[in-house]
């Protein structure tokens, strides 16, 4: 896919928690076409701190709108500068990078999207991908507290929602690999990202269960589209960079001790 | 349009505006963002004789204004290039040249074999300074003696132009410039990466898997500079500078200090069109003061 | 309350938190904005046993993340200092160290055996490494040999605590610590600034009026820790670490890589408070972390 | 007089042209006493460019409003930050820095204050201080055009103002050096500052017809309150530095060649 360096504009920042920002960009042009998956590399302008892009994953595209959406979570100076955007000021991407899940084939494939924490992110667009092709999509979102569940009903727009949170607060309470939902049903497809303990949990249930399972990873990264060399994650195919063969991942492609 | 030509060793190029090994894969990666063919030259990844799978990640740290990279020469091979990218590169309209690295003396002197096969590549950037090649626990380019040993190797099986990469870890890099001048180097690109470290204070680790690894970015921009300026005085082949350009007035503080051309490196992480930008801007700045030719402007601070 | 004392060569601090030389004045400047006795030491401004004039000006450039400087040792001579400002830096509740400096080792000597009279000055910082000050062209901190003759004329005049100062300008600083050490340094401290150069591409001039200056600031942290770490492995006596300290996690850091102590210098421009800053972080951080002594975290940098 | 490292907040930030800002600084507390000559050192936040911070003269001080001003002229990354910021926003500044322009002590004197472009900065809290001690104030102002003049009202309130502009825009035609008020009265002191050109040639006439006279001069700073020893000029004296024996001097210690 072509990538574009692109000069977007806020056209809301919705603040979703003083943790989370849900950054709506658009354009006067066409949004280029993007795949669930994809990630945008973001340049953060305005800090003496931070140096490189931000690896943002595609929260969701809305073409019929020409809006692109990103969700921030602020960890750092880089994030903290993205979740402060106010409308009307210009951001400067890279995108779309990277490869992206793959769809089944099969109308009435199972599918499971597990997500952790800001990794829902780019399970929201790829639940309405999948849901445009006709699959029948079911998310399993975990979280600290019904406070860090994001965007839930977006997620309600596209497929039946099911949550975790570690309190308690909001649906079984634990883990999402503890989740009843994973003892009662068996899926063709799971999908996962999130932080890396919960994604290696999905994947051992996956493997266990003989489910087919794609990750998406994250890296250190300094270019996002596959010059540097930095970003590598280890493969039966040797080192391979997240950014470019990634960042989305079939388990049977990692190391992972599972 | 000022004149931007430049002979730098034996290379034509079309301007002064190069792309430093690593940071710019093998050009075509960029042709999505700009047209390539624009620039004066693109030294590719770092190619070692048989494939290296470089370092364990975590191989990157951010620093203030900077980078720290540990990724140690990951490629796949001279067999590979040769017969997967040359194939691709050689229809690019600009000087490719292979960035050489090697373990042993052996290694550079086969590699270079190698390559003297391919038609379309003028040149080799040999480089005796990355951070990761080791030769009895300290880099090639640190010492006179062994710098000298690997080019004197290489120039005598190596018939096209060789540009040798200096380390900028080093106590007098014109002492090294020197020594690889009187071996037969063409030219000399510096500054390679200088060895720095990054530490998380909350997981009380190294942040590199390999502890160290090299900085590169306008944070070394002033020591860059010093370096060129120093071996411009020293020796009389072509200099080729680098370290921290991030536009066209850094590029021009490089050919005023004595580069004949520049390379840019990490600034094209952050802008993949940073390039062209630079080569614009150098061409506006000598049309802004009168200079009909870039050469004018080579070496020209005045003291 | 965690345990901030610590012991460096013969010197017993309240905290490993100094200020670095030719950043700090004389300590009193400081004195509007801040408490300057809850610091563990403070290095006064390069002192040579003549006056100096220092360099013309420009003396100044600022850069990515850091700035050139090119003072070139103004001071008003050992005389001066003893009569004019010994009488007042004396009376500050904490380590006064003067940093010694000379263009030969006789000035070194007698420079130390000044200092010997001054019962309230506990050492010596011996500044080997001022890019400015030369020795057949080449400051004695970059040869292990110079080095060593140094701090051995010293050693033998100077009766308190010998801390020797290391340039960066080396390609192998641990080296120079362990000749240093041999002589009987009682600790290093590292690093010196980094030569560097600034050029105004308008004017086509160097921006320093020496061409060539020092360059200090974060941008040159991660080479500082490189060496600190590089060094702290090396050698014995006590590390005191510096180069681009802004807050208490820097701070860390380098005690992580095995700094017994540190410098913070270029920071005092931008915040004439931040050793304060950095004392209460690094509290904060042993609190957090609970260790009940800074002496817990040096080295503990885990591999 | 005791220096404070202060966090002020903009009550107002005048665009005068976007080449100049007047910034109207306030504090809940009560700003400290500053003297005409005197400057601050002011933090530059949200830049990735600017590492240090950046000297501006004291404009004015108005204590019964609590304000202080500082004129911005717009030359780098520093100074465009500084005039873009916006009201309530808070700025850290360093200050009262350096020495003051003596005050002649016979209310009789005649004093001249010649100013070029942004040098005139200080010049207003000086013309408002010498008219509180009950002196007559005259202001000789030059400009590239009439636009670059700023101020003009406010140092009307204090004095009787003469102005250049090379264009002849305003005033006369020419430079300050030129202005006819120089050919036809004799000042006891003459106060200057701007450009280093300017000031020489304002430093030639004061020679050549014997007036006291003090410059203000600029130079590249690091730390501001005599550290870092990086802002020297040269005197009779040897070398001093600019921002703690300055940025005063009287022509007699200087070594220009005039
Ligand atoms: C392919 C990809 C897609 C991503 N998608 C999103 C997204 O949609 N939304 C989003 O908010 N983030 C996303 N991230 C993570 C995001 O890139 C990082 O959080 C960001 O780079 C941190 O920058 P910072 O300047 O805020 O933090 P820094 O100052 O760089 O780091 C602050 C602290 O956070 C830690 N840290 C650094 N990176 C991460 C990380 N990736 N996760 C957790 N802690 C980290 C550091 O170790 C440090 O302690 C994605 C990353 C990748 C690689
Ligand atoms: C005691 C003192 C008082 C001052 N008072 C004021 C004031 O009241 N108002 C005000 O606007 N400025 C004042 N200045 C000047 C101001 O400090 C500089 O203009 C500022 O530091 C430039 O910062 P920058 O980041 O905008 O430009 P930089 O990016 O640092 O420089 C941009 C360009 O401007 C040039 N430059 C740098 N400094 C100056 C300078 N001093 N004059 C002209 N060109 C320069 C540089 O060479 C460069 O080409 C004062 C300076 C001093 C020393
Ligand atoms: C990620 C990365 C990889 C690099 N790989 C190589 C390499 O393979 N061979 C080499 O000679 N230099 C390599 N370098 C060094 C650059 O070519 C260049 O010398 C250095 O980065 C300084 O320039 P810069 O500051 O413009 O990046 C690499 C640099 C980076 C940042
Ligand atoms: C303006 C300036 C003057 C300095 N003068 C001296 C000096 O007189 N003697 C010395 O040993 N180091 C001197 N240094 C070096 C500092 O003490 C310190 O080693 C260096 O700046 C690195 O630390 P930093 O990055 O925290 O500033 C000077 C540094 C600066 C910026
Ligand atoms: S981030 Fe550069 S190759 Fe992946
Ligand atoms: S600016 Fe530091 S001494 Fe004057």
């Amino acid at each position: 896919m072509k990538k574009f360096m692109l000069d977007l504009i806020i056209k809301e920042n919705v603040q979703l928690s003083n943790q989370y920002a849900l950054l709506i960009l658009t354009s006067s042009d066409k949004l280029p076409e993007m795949l669930p998956g994809q990630f945008a590399e973001v340049r953060v302008d305005g800090s003496s701190e931070v140096f490189l892009r931000r690896a943002i994953s595609i929260n969701y595209v809305d073409y019929s709108k020409n809006e692109l959406w990103l969700l921030i979570q602020v960890v750092g100076e880089g994030t903290k500068r993205l979740a402060a955007l106010k409308s009307a000021e210009s951001v400067n991407l890279l995108l779309p990078l990277g490869n992206s899940f793959s769809i089944p084939s099969n109308k009435d494939s199972k599918v499971l999207l597990i997500g952790g924490g800001v990794g829902v992110a780019p399970l929201l667009f790829l639940g309405d991908f999948l849901k445009s092709k006709g699959i029948e999509v079911n998310f399993l979102l975990g979280a600290r507290s019904k406070a860090d569940l994001l965007q839930m009903s977006e997620f309600e727009r596209f497929g039946t929602v099911y949550t975790t949170t570690e309190d308690g607060s909001h649906g079984e309470k634990g883990y999402v690999t503890q989740h009843s939902l994973l003892r009662e049903s068996k899926f063709d497809h799971i999908y996962t990202c999130g932080p890396t303990p919960m994604m290696k949990a999905v994947a051992a249930y996956a493997h266990k269960t003989n489910t087919n399972c794609e990750v998406s990873l994250e890296n250190t990264m300094a270019c996002g589209f596959g010059v540097c060399l930095c970003c590598v994650t280890d493969t039966v195919d040797g080192h391979l960079c997240v950014c470019t063969e990634g960042p989305v991942f079939n388990i049977t492609k990692l190391k992972w001790q599972i | 349009m000022a004149n931007l030509k430049i002979k730098v060793g034996t290379l034509q190029l079309k301007n002064p505006v190069m792309t430093a090994s690593g940071t710019f894969g093998y050009g075509t990666e960029y042709s999505d963002f700009m047209d390539i063919s624009r620039i004066g030259g693109i030294v590719v990844k770092g190619t070692t004789l048989r494939d290296r799978q470089g370092n364990q990640y975590p191989r990157m740290a951010e620093t203030p204004s900077g980078m720290l990279n540990a990724v140690g020469l990951q490629n796949k091979g001279m067999e590979y290039f040769i017969n997967h990218i040359y194939p691709t590169v050689k229809n690019i309209d600009t000087n490719i040249l292979v960035n050489l690295s090697g373990s042993t003396i052996e290694d550079y002197i086969e590699g270079a074999e190698r390559l003297n096969e391919l038609e379309k590549i003028p040149g080799i950037e040999l480089n005796i300074s990355c951070p990761n090649v080791k030769e009895g626990g300290m880099a090639f380019g640190t010492s006179c003696l062994s710098a000298a040993q690997v080019v004197k190797a290489v120039r005598r099986v190596y018939k096209n132009d060789i540009m040798v990469k200096l380390s900028p870890n080093v106590t007098d890099i014109s002492e090294i410039a020197l020594a690889v001048e009187a071996e037969g180097a063409d030219s000399v690109s510096l500054i390679n990466t200088l060895l720095g470290m990054a530490i998380n204070s909350e997981t009380r680790k190294p942040v590199l898997s390999t502890i160290t690894g090299g900085l590169s970015g306008p944070a070394v921009k002033p020591i860059a500079l010093r370096m060129v300026w120093q071996v411009a005085q020293a020796v009389k082949i072509p200099v080729v500078g680098m370290g921290g350009i991030m536009n066209a007035t850094d590029a021009i503080e490089f050919i005023l200090a004595g580069a004949s051309a520049i390379q840019v490196g990490t600034a094209n992480f952050i802008d993949p069109t940073v390039t062209i930008k630079v080569l614009d801007g150098i061409n506006d700045y000598l049309e802004r003061h009168k200079f009909s030719s870039v050469s004018d402007i080579i070496g020209a601070m005045e003291i």
